[in-house]
């Protein structure tokens, strides 16, 4: 009778995209607040402004790394504040299906534009142009698995009133190791080193949460949406 | 608009049976649901009714396999919800006391994406049922601006697009208007006559012309 | 004296007076643009220092004055529709703001082209260029606020008020380049009574300087009556005015 | 340009195209609030009939 | 017959201090935000940690900017959404009592808890304990400016859908002097020069912004509430 | 429980009268209200009804000050309300569709916090005046675990605590039990019968033993 689990993802990834684009500020959010971090960083140092290019690939990876964990916050969060969560819960499809469809989605509007507006980024901190590939390989990489663990932090926290601090204190130790092979790839680039098996780990990194993180997620929504 | 009533499926229609038995739920320290029971064949409608504060929701969330009892079953057509959950899930069209819209998307596109996880559907099927429940000038515009009794009428339509055999309505009259009312209380029969069962809380007699089942809580 | 003010700024002097002045504008800024521009580019001397590369200063100068002048104006307009409740004042904000933020989109990105072959880069946190962009951001930012907004009434007045608090910007622009030591030069042509330029240099300066001024004012005048046109449809003075 | 073509150009060929693009926006816009306006004045003429 | 400024004042501020410490989440959130982000940094500089001494004002006031915008973001939202606002516009005192109210009980529990903790992140980013007398005085008018700033903002921004982009779009232009004169303090501090002129530019701000922002927030909910 | 009814400001209570004139209001595009208008006096209650989506918020929002008309104005005593901003906010209670509780705030302090602003008042005598409304049980409960109707009558404890010589009611019935309809009916009386004023949206006929004002909207 009802439908089968691959059309109700598309279903669900059609709503969550028109969701997005019909709030254009849920959409910039992340952007703009990659571009402040990474405006702020010149100021804040101002009086040693040499440091600068040293601190480049660790600020850009501080900035996407906190910009994509607060768009988390509302993955399950709004649905579950206005009732549709409980509707989708309850229109007889799996929990694992909603969870795919919905981190699929959140990872196409953020991580995807944050790659294409690193570029932008890169030079205001005078990354060299050389470097990009391997920027744009990580971040992608990066911010693909940073959504699955954080749908798997937003679905233990949504419903709970202590969420959001509990979101970033769940999901950051497991993002560290995201981090340092990211900052560290991209730093080797830079440098004209070899980037390979900082991007290897992080590839691997990003098929064993693809692969496990949509069950987790979809056991922690059970648990919390009772 | 070929149909009068909502077609239900056929072949099981006349098995259907829900029942609850002897269901415990505490909320906090409140003891708030004490062994409520009832059982409901195709056909027929339980009014739920009590004052505020009795746990008439609480029973509802537990019927619709949203909370789970501390003691007791909710077993539909004999088995178990636990046991059936998909199946469950899809024989059933819950309103809960919010119309639980998405106030960025239209009325049509919230039926769109909710009623189609349930069963395919289109826009223009969508549009009627829109029409039925008399907010068909809404069907565009963002749920956000819509009037509190629009925004029921919409989740009214909802439920009708399900073609569901089983509604679980909490408060359905709120906001409504009388004539809003009266549709409610005719969509009702409908249901009822194609075979369907209904829960319905609610703080008035049902305007019905059939025998109503009634269960009050908090006596 | 106050109700001949009101009747200056009333939406069909100001709708008539913007369109008999617009011709004006456009022809001066056109004239003093266009001997800019060739004496500018064709005729001054190259700079001793700079060669050619000190050309840019022809766009680059003007278009950063206007960014300044440009806010300056919305934020008073702005005070002014607040304060005194003259409601032209939310269409002189709203007419200026995208003018003004395309200029200092120019000073921007001249500045940048500039600065590569001078300083060796096409940006860096200097106060003057990041004050500079900052102007940038409060630009997107009140005209945003104003989009924001479904009823338009309130846009105005937000992005009024907003306007009136980023104009603490303006002189830190200014100012900028004598507060901090800064990469960028500093005043060559505001500083009355030494000029530091050759006088073939400054002419066509100050020539695109005044033109720019002109053009913002032609532009200004077209998009202030189209906002005055929005805030009045349901008026009868626009009904007679627009009758087919 | 003595070899600063590559900056200086880009550098007119920007400020020129911003005071055209000025010059089209502000005409469509004060079109488009003409069109607005009419829409109005009909809707109004429309609703009195 | 309503109740005098003072007392509806000291009512608020009590009825928003319950709020935060029901709420340990909100009140924790900017903390853990700020600590997150200064461990953070060591970690994507990890190959380069010998930056890590001259870069720390910077990272510190980032930080601090940051976590405190965060939590802005809620300060007329929360209850804007869930009617309460309305209550409060229309209880017959005036808007600046209760923009007042609201932004000092913020400052309250995100600024002055942020100096508190600072000493524990200066520790870790090896900032020495000389510096900390400066650390805390421009750390907390900072975070006082930033609140009034931030006042003004929310007040802009409350009930509009595309609220909290715009927020960091109004707010961080206005805060930048802010950041660069804290940092500048901090920064002379650490090197052992006088800070004097980057605090009192600091002061400056700070009596600037608490003896106007109230009249331009109160203005700006009157605008948006209507 | 010394009163049995709320005593209102007695001196002005003979002269008070709100009215309204030629209320127009755009929504979108849609011309929502049309000339609505209205004129109360002390002692009197108005019935504002309608088919859902006529404007029956709109208005109370209008007249609460809440929303600024296109067109026409609101006046308390017979000067408009824009010009006694604080002295008519002081003078009116306004009960909105939902509840306006902040979840996190037990009943009692939401009470606190709200009429505290309006009155000086004790913690003792607003739980008296949760008592009247029958959620004495729930005045230490967090709002987020009540249920509907105890939140509506949370609500209608504030009102009542505020002892304003206005009530703006929208649907104040909604989710209360038959007692409470009737609670609530005998608040009204006694309010009217004190001197004050009320404006009632509600789709049902309101069983008071008064003659009462009726406001159509939508025709
Ligand atoms: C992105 C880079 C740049 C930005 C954002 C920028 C911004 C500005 C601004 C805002 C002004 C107007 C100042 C005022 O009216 O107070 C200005 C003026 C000026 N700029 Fe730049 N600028 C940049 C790069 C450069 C470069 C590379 C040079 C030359 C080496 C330069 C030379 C000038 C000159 C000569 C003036 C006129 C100064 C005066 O007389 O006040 N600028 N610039
Ligand atoms: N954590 C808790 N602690 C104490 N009591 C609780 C808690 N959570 C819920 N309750 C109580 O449980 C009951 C829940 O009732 P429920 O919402 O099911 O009522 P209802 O019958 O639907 O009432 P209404 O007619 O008002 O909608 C309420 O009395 C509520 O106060
Ligand atoms: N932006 C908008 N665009 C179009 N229509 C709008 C917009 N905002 C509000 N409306 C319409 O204005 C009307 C507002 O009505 P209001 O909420 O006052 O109704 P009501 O009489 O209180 O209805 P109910 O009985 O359902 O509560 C609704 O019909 C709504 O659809
Ligand atoms: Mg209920
Ligand atoms: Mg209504």
């Amino acid at each position: 009778m009802s439908i089968g689990a691959f059309p109700a993802m598309r279903l669900i990834l059609r709503r969550e995209l028109r969701l997005y684009f019909r709030r254009p500020d849920q959409l910039l959010q992340p952007l703009v607040f990659f571009l402040i971090v990474t405006t702020l960083f010149p100021l804040a140092l101002s009086p040693r402004l040499s440091l600068l290019r040293d601190m480049a690939p660790g600020v850009l990876w501080v900035a996407a790394l906190l910009s994509s964990l607060l768009s988390l916050e509302t993955l399950f969060k709004a649905d579950a504040e206005d009732g549709t969560l409980e509707q989708l819960a309850l229109s007889g499809q799996s929990l694992g299906v909603i969870v795919i469809a919905k981190t699929l989605a959140h990872w196409l509007v953020s991580g995807v534009a944050l790659v294409a507006m690193s570029p932008l980024v890169a030079t205001a901190l005078a990354i060299p142009t050389d470097a990009f590939p391997v920027m744009f390989a990580s971040l992608a990489l990066g911010t693909l698995t940073l959504s699955w663990l954080g749908a798997i932090g937003a679905g233990l926290t949504v419903g709970l009133r202590r969420g959001s601090v509990l979101l970033s204190l769940i999901v950051l130790p497991l993002a560290m190791p995201l981090l340092i092979f990211g900052a560290s790839a991209t730093d080797r680039a830079i440098g004209g080193e070899s980037p390979a098996g900082a991007l290897y780990f992080l590839g691997a990194l990003c098929v064993f949460t693809t692969s496990l993180a949509p069950v987790a997620a979809a056991a922690a929504l059970r648990i919390t949406l009772e | 608009m070929q149909e009068a009533t909502d077609p239900i499926d056929a072949p099981r229609a006349s098995s259907l049976d829900l029942s609850a038995d002897k269901i415990h739920v505490w909320r906090g320290d409140r003891h708030v649901l004490r062994g409520a029971g009832f059982a409901v064949k195709a056909g027929e409608l339980l009014h739920v009714a009590g004052p505020n504060g009795t746990g008439k929701t609480t029973l509802l969330r537990v019927v619709c396999g949203l909370l789970r009892p501390e003691q007791g079953a909710v077993s539909w057509c004999g088995r178990p919800i636990d046991a059936i959950r998909a199946e469950y899930q899809a024989a059933m069209a819950y309103a809960s006391h919010e119309a639980a819209l998405k106030s960025d998307l239209s009325a049509l596109e919230n039926l769109r994406y909710s009623v189609g996880l349930k069963r395919r559907v289109g826009d223009h099927e969508l549009r009627d049922t829109l029409g039925r429940t008399g907010v068909a000038a809404c069907a565009d515009l963002p749920a956000r601006v819509l009037s509190a009794g629009q925004r029921r009428r919409v989740a009214m339509a909802r439920v009708l697009a399900m073609r569901a055999p089983l509604w679980l309505l909490d408060e359905p009259f709120t906001n409504l208007d009388s004539k809003g009312t009266a549709l409610m209380c005719r969509m009702l029969e409908a249901h009822l006559d194609g075979g369907g069962l209904a829960l319905v809380v609610a703080h008035h007699a049902l305007a019905l012309a059939r025998p109503i089942r009634r269960l009050e809580l908090g006596e | 004296m106050w109700t001949w003010f009101y009747r200056l700024a009333s939406p069909p002097h100001v709708y008539r007076t913007a369109a008999a002045l617009t011709p004006w504008f456009f022809a001066v800024a056109a004239v003093t643009i266009g001997y800019g521009l060739i004496d500018g580019l064709a005729f001054a001397p190259p700079d001793y220092q700079q060669g050619d590369a000190f050309r840019i200063i022809y766009v680059h100068a003007p278009s950063a004055w206007l960014s300044l002048f440009a806010y300056t104006t919305m934020a008073f307009a702005g005070a002014v529709a607040l304060i005194w409740r003259i409601k032209v004042g939310y269409a002189v904000a709203a007419a200026a703001a995208p003018i003004g933020a395309s200029f200092t989109l120019v000073a921007l990105v001249t500045g940048s082209l500039w600065g590569r072959p001078m300083w060796g880069t096409y940006w860096a946190w200097d106060p003057r260029l990041t004050s500079e962009l900052i102007l940038l951001f409060l630009y997107f930012g009140v005209i945003s606020l104003r989009q924001a907004f479904e009823d338009p009434a309130r846009g105005d007045r937000a992005a009024a008020l907003l306007g009136i608090v980023g104009v603490i910007n303006v002189p830190i622009v200014h100012f900028s380049v004598y507060w901090w030591n800064s990469l960028h030069q500093g005043g060559t042509v505001m500083r009355l009574g030494k000029p530091e330029m050759a006088t073939s240099m400054l002419w066509p300066l100050l020539a695109m300087l005044f033109g720019f001024m002109c053009f913002f004012g032609a532009v200004l005048c077209m998009r202030l009556r189209g906002e005055v046109l929005n805030r009045e449809r349901q008026s009868t003075w626009v009904r007679e005015a627009v009758k087919p | 340009m003595g070899g600063y073509a590559r900056f200086v150009w880009p550098s007119i060929g920007l400020a020129l195209g911003v005071l055209i693009w000025n010059v089209w926006a502000a005409r469509r816009h004060h079109a488009q609030a003409l069109v607005r306006a009419r829409r109005a004045l009909a809707m109004a003429r429309s609703e009195e009939s």
